[in-house]
């Protein structure tokens, strides 16, 4: 199978206005992948499915990730010269940055008739709040269809073209979208009788003080003997 | 209904809800359509599936499945554990066979870390994820012939060769369904000579069974009638729907993810791929029979060459395992089909993102287009075919 | 008529001689001196009744030990032990292996307990008046078949001239109440399971029938009673004459059963209670005492069925062979019966369903073309009942041809395109 | 003669009732109830192979016609019920009932009864057998044939009207 | 011919019927509550905290508090307080002791990570199946004092593990108390030489097992 770069280099040339950058996975897996402009993603899909060197007739995964607005703060180490004549003091200046979050959507290809390796395309939302529709794959591979309804669902990435978007998990008078970072689950309270950690800070807004700990002395209870 | 407008892209289903219904209502004898909802509780849906069933008479002309009545976000609650702690809830997705999952979300973590594993352990779980095969097909050969209708026969007749796998799996790892026992870097119990010898005798007369399994079913002409050219799926639209596993090779399509990536140290063992040709409920339950033959072929090789060695990889870390940031697709070939993990790391503890390809979930896309034109009794029995489990569809 | 085979080399044992023995005449003796008692003019009347409670206590306790044999069968059948826990409330002293040598033989009476208890539910919307009518008349139309089975030697409640016409009417009698029951019960999925149910026993009754006139044809009389006295004979004292061991009554016995296997409901066509229809049938709207009543009135149809095929084919309370004429008749009436019905137990725990149309094609398709040869076949068995000595072989060689060739014929017809495959592999 | 009018009064009780209905489907089992009550005639007159083969034939199967045909016509539930009674209707129900009465007591006055009853001749089922394809072996054919080609139109007609949309 | 496969399947269910009858394998139903299951020796349900004595439960706790399970347990159903004192543990050295030790048994699913995380074998899965309570709180909710029980009884259930537990046990008490009396013996001998130079406190004995990590700060 030709490499991520030849793939895309064929892209570009083929489809001259897209936009096809190269992401690089960090991890051991080195499973790298190409970030496809949203504007020409299906037509881009339709080559990878119908070229005769890829023949990526097969969408294995789609899945949905959510990369929500990020600060980054960079320090970096600047020596200021004291006014005063002192040795100079080594300050170290935080910029924040502020890096725009989005909603992505990445689809695994394979090719069952070359049986080749997975090529990994990623799609990525103008922004999580109003820019939030994606071209759908449906119409192509239509191994797509509930998993683009799944992340519709839990993730709320719009997909347009799809056949039938609905809520394929949650009910369909469901409003959020669980798997985000930033969904608050509704807090149905019920008592927890082993509240540690985050449980237990939830817990704290219901009673005022950490319930009583459970009797210390034997309680004769009806547990069964060994 | 010519087999025109049978395809899949102008289904009623297809083509949102108002779609053109497949059969134009002609003369005044046809009454109006009927919609039943069969499920959630449905003796034969396996679980908690939904199907509306619009019929006219006997005959399906729309079926629009309803899923997440099981659903419980385990994706979500993934990524609030550890990724050990993960490693127990991978076990409830498909709750019949729970090695083939942990294997296949250790292998998506060990892709992640670039962790090694020892031979004995690659040997290991190369074993109980064929035992798990046997278990899983047998127990679908049992709810297929439920849903045909003998009354349990067949099902407990694949019950009690069933047990006995689960007896082996509850002294080796404590649990019969819920094994918890693939670590990250190996298996977590290292099995004695006595189960090794138990389970080989086992694996020997496994195919007796299956010979009076076949003898008592495969030929029987109500079998025959009721399965052949029942529900059939074409090749061609069952790989652009993304089905994959037992569905896809009764339509003769030979795409095995254990030949096509040799995970593991599958390429060592030599064992043969059946392939159907005709792609209906017939090809689907002898494919399930036949995969059991190579499987008990294949542990029968893992047996007689299980080498000596650690089941752990020695820098293997049990807690505080934090994978460096990145991205990794881990598959195998589950009992079911391609069953693919998708880890995102971010460097902490925690998964960043941690996606389950369903099998089972992609395998039903095509239902209704199976169904059209069948009658009820039919789409019961494609739907047992097709072997669905509710834990693994809805997550 | 001794028109049926092989009798030239037939011996005629004396028949008689049997017929007093003390146990024979048991049943009799007792219903006499019983009517005795009583002033003449009522005696008859007292005949009849003692006939009656006879057949609803004895059939009565014969379908609660049905069930709970069908149950262990079953069980039997699939590795497991059938019901053995409802024991009996004195005997629970009993060490617990004692106790459970019950053989859970006390499951119909707590069976019928809870069925008693259970609350009958009717729907709101239900028409009440056939709602409550159904089970009562398919019950009744049930039990009215028993009347013309004979029994035993002379143990036949009612001795009909035209018994089987009467048997048939009786037993056509339940479809109607099938369609009270689908119909009243206001509900459409037992409607249209009520429907499939009719066309399933209409379907069914042209085969049973036409399986049943070849026997009229050859014993030349529609009474029962003379029917099981046609297959009285035994060659060399061993072989019987019943009508099964000829080809004719071979072919109509498999027609004959696989007919009542419809007519019943039971295992290759129980279409109405399977769950791939819709809910259980036309008895959805039922519960409590009149489920039970429905399943009792299942529980009669099945034993009056295969009590007539007993009649007819397995020669009633005949003895197997002459020298076995000293037990008395109805208890081979008796055990031949419960074979009957432990061989249709033993189908319904193997064979798969047949889908509707299958089973409609089965019937109009194979079974009423094969029924028709089989008359044909059993008219040449009549007509050449003269023939002896290497002509014997001859008409049994003919007759057997007459029936297999079509047979294997028509199986391959309905077969066709439908045969266990061979498949490759991909290494 | 107690069971006679007995008999008498049953059939004619459900045929009044049957008439008097509203709901069509108990109408339609009270004629079947009355159909019930001809053949306890023919069993008080001791004819057993008529009586049978009137419960079976009507009982057991025409009355499935008679229920279906009243469940296929596409009429609502409602108009199940029949129209109220007018005058004009009740008027030539007078009339034909009269007319229908004054024949049936002609041809039972004129005919000569016989006084005292005959004892019910014993045939046996052989006998009438051999009488039906003896003298009258002609007229059974003829049934035959009229019934065979009522059966194969159904067929026809049943089958012409699925092919069109067969899958 | 038509019908051959129905007699061969009517054939194969009599040939059960009839094995059902002398063929153990044809007859597999246990009949549970008077016929006790034999259950496998790995078997686990639900952990128990292993005490070294039965006589002193509370005393003998090898429970050092130190929640490492209860960070590691998916489910989140185990609740531990420490204690407030120390008290001396199996090899004398003054340990923290849990005053509260809760698991909710409705919650825990008997995964068994706790017993793998844990450095100190305190926890271990016990073969309790038959549970069943009125209430869920007070029924499935098992205190300290309920989930204690003595090492004798880990010996009854997993005779194999608790001979490799106590045999490691038994070898680090050994290794322990030679350092220590190395120990000992190396402080004499520097009180001897240079009685100012106080040496260093031992250190604390080898954590038993030798994956145990320094527990990791649990992110939010």
């Amino acid at each position: 199978m030709e490499s991520l770069e030849q793939i895309r280099d064929r892209l570009l040339a083929r489809f001259p206005g897209a936009s096809v950058t190269l992401v690089i996975n960090p991890g051991a897996a080195a499973e790298h992948s190409l970030l496809l402009g949203a504007a020409h993603a299906v037509e881009m899909a339709r080559f990878l499915r119908d070229d005769p060197a890829l023949q990526l007739d097969y969408c294995s995964n789609a899945t949905g990730l959510d990369w929500p607005d990020k600060e980054i703060v960079e320090t970096k180490k600047l020596s200021v010269a004291d006014p005063a004549g002192g040795p100079a003091k080594i300050v170290e200046e935080k910029t924040k940055r502020f890096e725009p979050g989005y909603l992505e959507a990445v689809y695994h290809l394979y090719s069952m008739a070359l049986r080749h390796g997975p090529v990994i395309i990623r799609l990525r939302t103008g922004n999580r709040t109003d820019q939030v529709t994606l071209p759908s794959f449906t119409p192509i591979w239509r191994s797509c269809d509930f998993q683009e309804r799944e992340i519709f669902d839990l993730f709320g990435i719009v997909f347009a073209g799809h056949p039938d978007l609905r809520r394929i998990l949650m009910w369909d008078e469901f409003k959020d979208h669980p798997m985000r970072k930033d969904y608050v689950d509704p807090d149905d309270y019920e008592w927890e009788p082993t509240p540690h950690d985050r449980v237990l800070e939830r817990a704290k807004a219901h009673y005022p003080v950490p319930p009583p700990a459970p009797a210390a002395p034997v309680s004769p209870t009806p547990e069964a003997k060994p | 209904m010519s087999a025109a407008d049978l395809s899949p892209f102008n289904s009623p289903f297809a083509a949102g809800t108002a779609g053109p219904s497949v059969r134009a209502v002609k003369d005044p004898f046809h009454g109006d359509l009927l919609e039943v909802s069969m499920g959630p509780q449905h003796p034969s849906t396996h679980g908690v599936f939904r199907m509306v069933v619009t019929l006219d008479g006997e005959i399906i002309v729309k079926l629009k499945p309803v899923f997440g009545y099981l659903h419980r976000n385990h994706e979500k609650i993934a990524e609030n554990t550890s990724y050990l702690g993960s490693m127990p809830y991978t076990d409830r997705l498909d709750y019949l066979c729970s090695m083939t999952t942990n294997w296949a979300y250790a292998l998506a973590v060990e892709k992640l870390a670039g962790q090694a594993v020892p031979d004995r352990a690659q040997y290991l779980r190369i074993i109980m994820a064929e035992l798990t095969r046997l278990v899983n097909h047998s127990c679908l050969v049992g709810f297929l012939f439920n849903d045909l209708g003998t009354s349990f026969t067949p099902l407990l007749y694949a019950f009690r060769e069933r047990e006995k796998i689960l007896d082996l799996f509850e002294s080796l790892t404590g649990s019969r369904m819920m094994c918890n026992y693939q670590r990250f870097g190996g298996c977590r119990v290292d099995p004695t000579p006595e189960w090794l010898a138990a389970a080989s005798r086992l694996v020997d007369n496994f195919p007796r069974f299956l010979d009076e399994y076949e003898t008592m079913l495969t030929g029987n002409e109500i079998m025959l009638a009721r399965t052949q050219g029942v529900g059939v799926l074409d090749a061609a639209k069952a790989v652009n729907a993304g089905i994959t596993g037992p569905c896809l090779r009764a339509s003769g399509y030979n795409y095995d993810v254990r030949k096509v990536d040799g995970y593991g140290f599958y390429p060592r063992f030599d064992f043969r791929v059946p392939l159907g040709a005709h792609g209906d409920t017939y090809d689907r339950y002898m494919m399930r029979v036949l995969e059991m033959r190579e499987s008990v072929k294949i542990l029968q090789q893992a047996f007689r060459d299980l080498p000596a060695g650690p089941i752990m990889d020695p820098k293997s870390k049990l807690r505080g395992f934090r994978p460096k940031a990145g991205e990794a697709y881990g598959r195998t070939e589950s009992p079911k089909g391609e069953l693919g993990f998708f880890l995102v790391s971010d460097g902490s503890p925690n998964p960043y993102r941690y996606r389950v390809r369903p099998p089972t979930l992609i395998n039903l896309t095509l239902l209704e287009d199976m169904c059209l034109g069948h009658t009820i009794a039919d789409s019961v029995v494609i739907l047992g075919s097709i072997d669905i489990v509710l834990g693994e569809v809805d997550r | 008529m001794n028109s049926s085979g092989l009798s030239l080399l037939s011996a005629h044992l004396p028949v008689a001689a049997a017929a007093d023995g003390l146990l024979e005449r048991l049943p009799l003796t007792l219903r006499d001196t019983f009517v005795q008692w009583f002033p003449a003019p009522t005696q008859w009347l007292l005949h009849h009744l003692i006939s009656i409670v006879g057949i609803l206590a004895i059939f009565g306790l014969f379908f609660a030990f049905t069930t709970v044999a069908e149950r262990k069968l079953l069980g039997r059948l699939q590795n497991r032990l059938g019901p053995n826990r409802a024991g009996v409330p004195k005997f629970s002293f009993l060490p617990f292996h004692l106790k459970h040598k019950l053989f859970g033989l006390t499951q119909p009476f707590a069976d019928a307990v809870k069925a008693l208890t259970k609350e009958d539910i009717v729907p709101a919307a239900a028409d009440k008046l056939l709602h409550f009518l159904a089970p009562v008349l398919v019950v009744a139309f049930s039990l009215l078949t028993f009347a013309v089975l004979p029994f035993g030697r002379n143990l036949i409640p009612v001795e009909l001239d035209a018994a089987l016409l009467y048997f048939f009417a009786a037993g056509s009698a339940t479809e109607l109440t099938i369609f009270m029951a689908g119909w009243a019960s206001r509900n459409k999925y037992s409607l249209l399971s009520a429907m499939r149910a009719l066309a399933q026993v209409i379907s069914y009754e042209l085969p049973l029938l036409l399986s049943v006139i070849p026997v009229v044809l050859v014993a030349g009389t529609l009474s029962t009673q003379e029917i099981v006295v046609a297959q009285g004979f035994w060659t060399f004292g061993l072989l019987p004459h019943w009508f099964i061991f000829t080809p004719w009554g071979a072919a109509g016995f498999l027609l004959f059963l696989v007919a009542a296997l419809a007519e019943s409901n039971r295992s290759p066509f129980d279409l109405p209670e399977a769950e791939s229809e819709l809910i259980a049938g036309h008895l959805t709207e039922y519960s409590g005492f009149k489920y039970a009543l429905f399943f009792m009135a299942e529980y009669f149809g099945l034993t009056a069925l295969s009590g007539l095929g007993v009649t007819l084919f397995l020669g009633g309370w005949q003895a197997p062979c002459a020298f076995l004429q000293f037990i008395p008749s109805y208890l081979w009436f008796m055990g031949k019966l419960v074979g009957m019905i432990v061989f249709f137990i033993w189908v319904r725990g193997t064979l798969l369903r047949l889908r509707i149309d299958q089973l409609t094609r089965l019937s109009w398709q194979f079974l009423v073309p094969l029924a028709l040869i089989n008359l044909g076949n059993a008219a040449f068995w009549a007509l050449t009942g003269a023939w002896s000595g290497p002509l014997q072989i001859v008409r049994w060689a003919v007759s057997a041809a007459l029936i297999v060739v079509p047979f294997v014929l028509m199986g391959r017809s309905l077969t066709r395109g439908q045969a266990p495959r061979t498949y490759r592999y991909a290494t | 003669m107690i069971t006679l009018t007995f008999i008498a009064l049953v059939t004619l009780a459900a045929a009044a009732v049957a008439m008097s209905q509203r709901n069509l489907i108990h109408s339609a089992l009270l004629l079947v109830a009355s159909w019930a009550g001809i053949a306890g005639f023919y069993l008080w007159a001791g004819a057993e192979f008529v009586a049978f083969a009137q419960i079976l034939v009507y009982v057991g199967a025409v009355s499935m016609v008679v229920l279906f045909a009243v469940l296929l016509t596409r009429r609502s539930h409602a108009e199940l019920a029949i129209a109220p009674a007018s005058v004009k209707r009740i008027l030539a129900a007078i009339v034909a009932g009269g007319a229908v009465l004054g024949a049936l007591f002609g041809a039972v006055l004129s005919t000569p009864l016989a006084s005292a009853a005959a004892p019910p001749p014993a045939i046996s089922v052989k006998a009438l057998g051999a009488q039906l394809l003896g003298r009258h072996t002609a007229s059974v054919l003829l049934i035959a044939v009229l019934l065979t080609v009522a059966l194969l139109g159904a067929v026809v007609i049943a089958s012409t009207n699925s092919k069109e949309d067969a899958p | 011919m038509l019908g051959s496969g129905i007699i061969k399947g009517l054939a194969v269910t009599a040939k059960n019927f009839v094995g059902s009858y002398h063929d153990p394998a044809r007859m597999v139903t246990e009949q549970y509550p008077e016929e006790r299951p034999k259950l496998p020796e790995a078997y686990r349900n639900f952990p128990f905290l292993v005490t070294e004595n039965a006589t002193d439960p509370m005393g003998t706790l090898r429970c050092v508090a130190c929640q490492i399970c209860e960070k590691e347990c998916p489910p989140q159903c185990i609740y531990i307080e420490k204690s407030k004192d120390k008290k001396p543990d199996a090899t004398g050295k003054p340990q923290l002791y849990p005053a509260v030790f809760a698991i909710d048994t409705s919650v825990c699913m008997s995964c068994q990570i706790c017993v793998e995380v844990c450095p100190f074998d305190a926890i271990k899965m016990d073969q309790v199946f038959e549970v069943a309570a009125t209430n869920r709180f007070t029924g499935l909710l098992l205190n300290r004092e309920q989930l204690a029980k003595p090492n004798s009884y880990f010996h009854q259930i997993h005779p194999t593990d608790a001979h490799e537990v106590d045999t490691r046990l038994a070898a680090e008490r050994k290794a322990a108390e030679e350092k220590a009396k190395a120990a000992a013996a190396a402080k004499a001998a520097a009180a001897a030489a240079k009685p100012a130079t106080p040496a260093p406190a031992t250190a604390t004995p080898a954590a038993p097992k030798p994956a145990a990590q320094p527990p990791t700060p649990p992110t939010a």
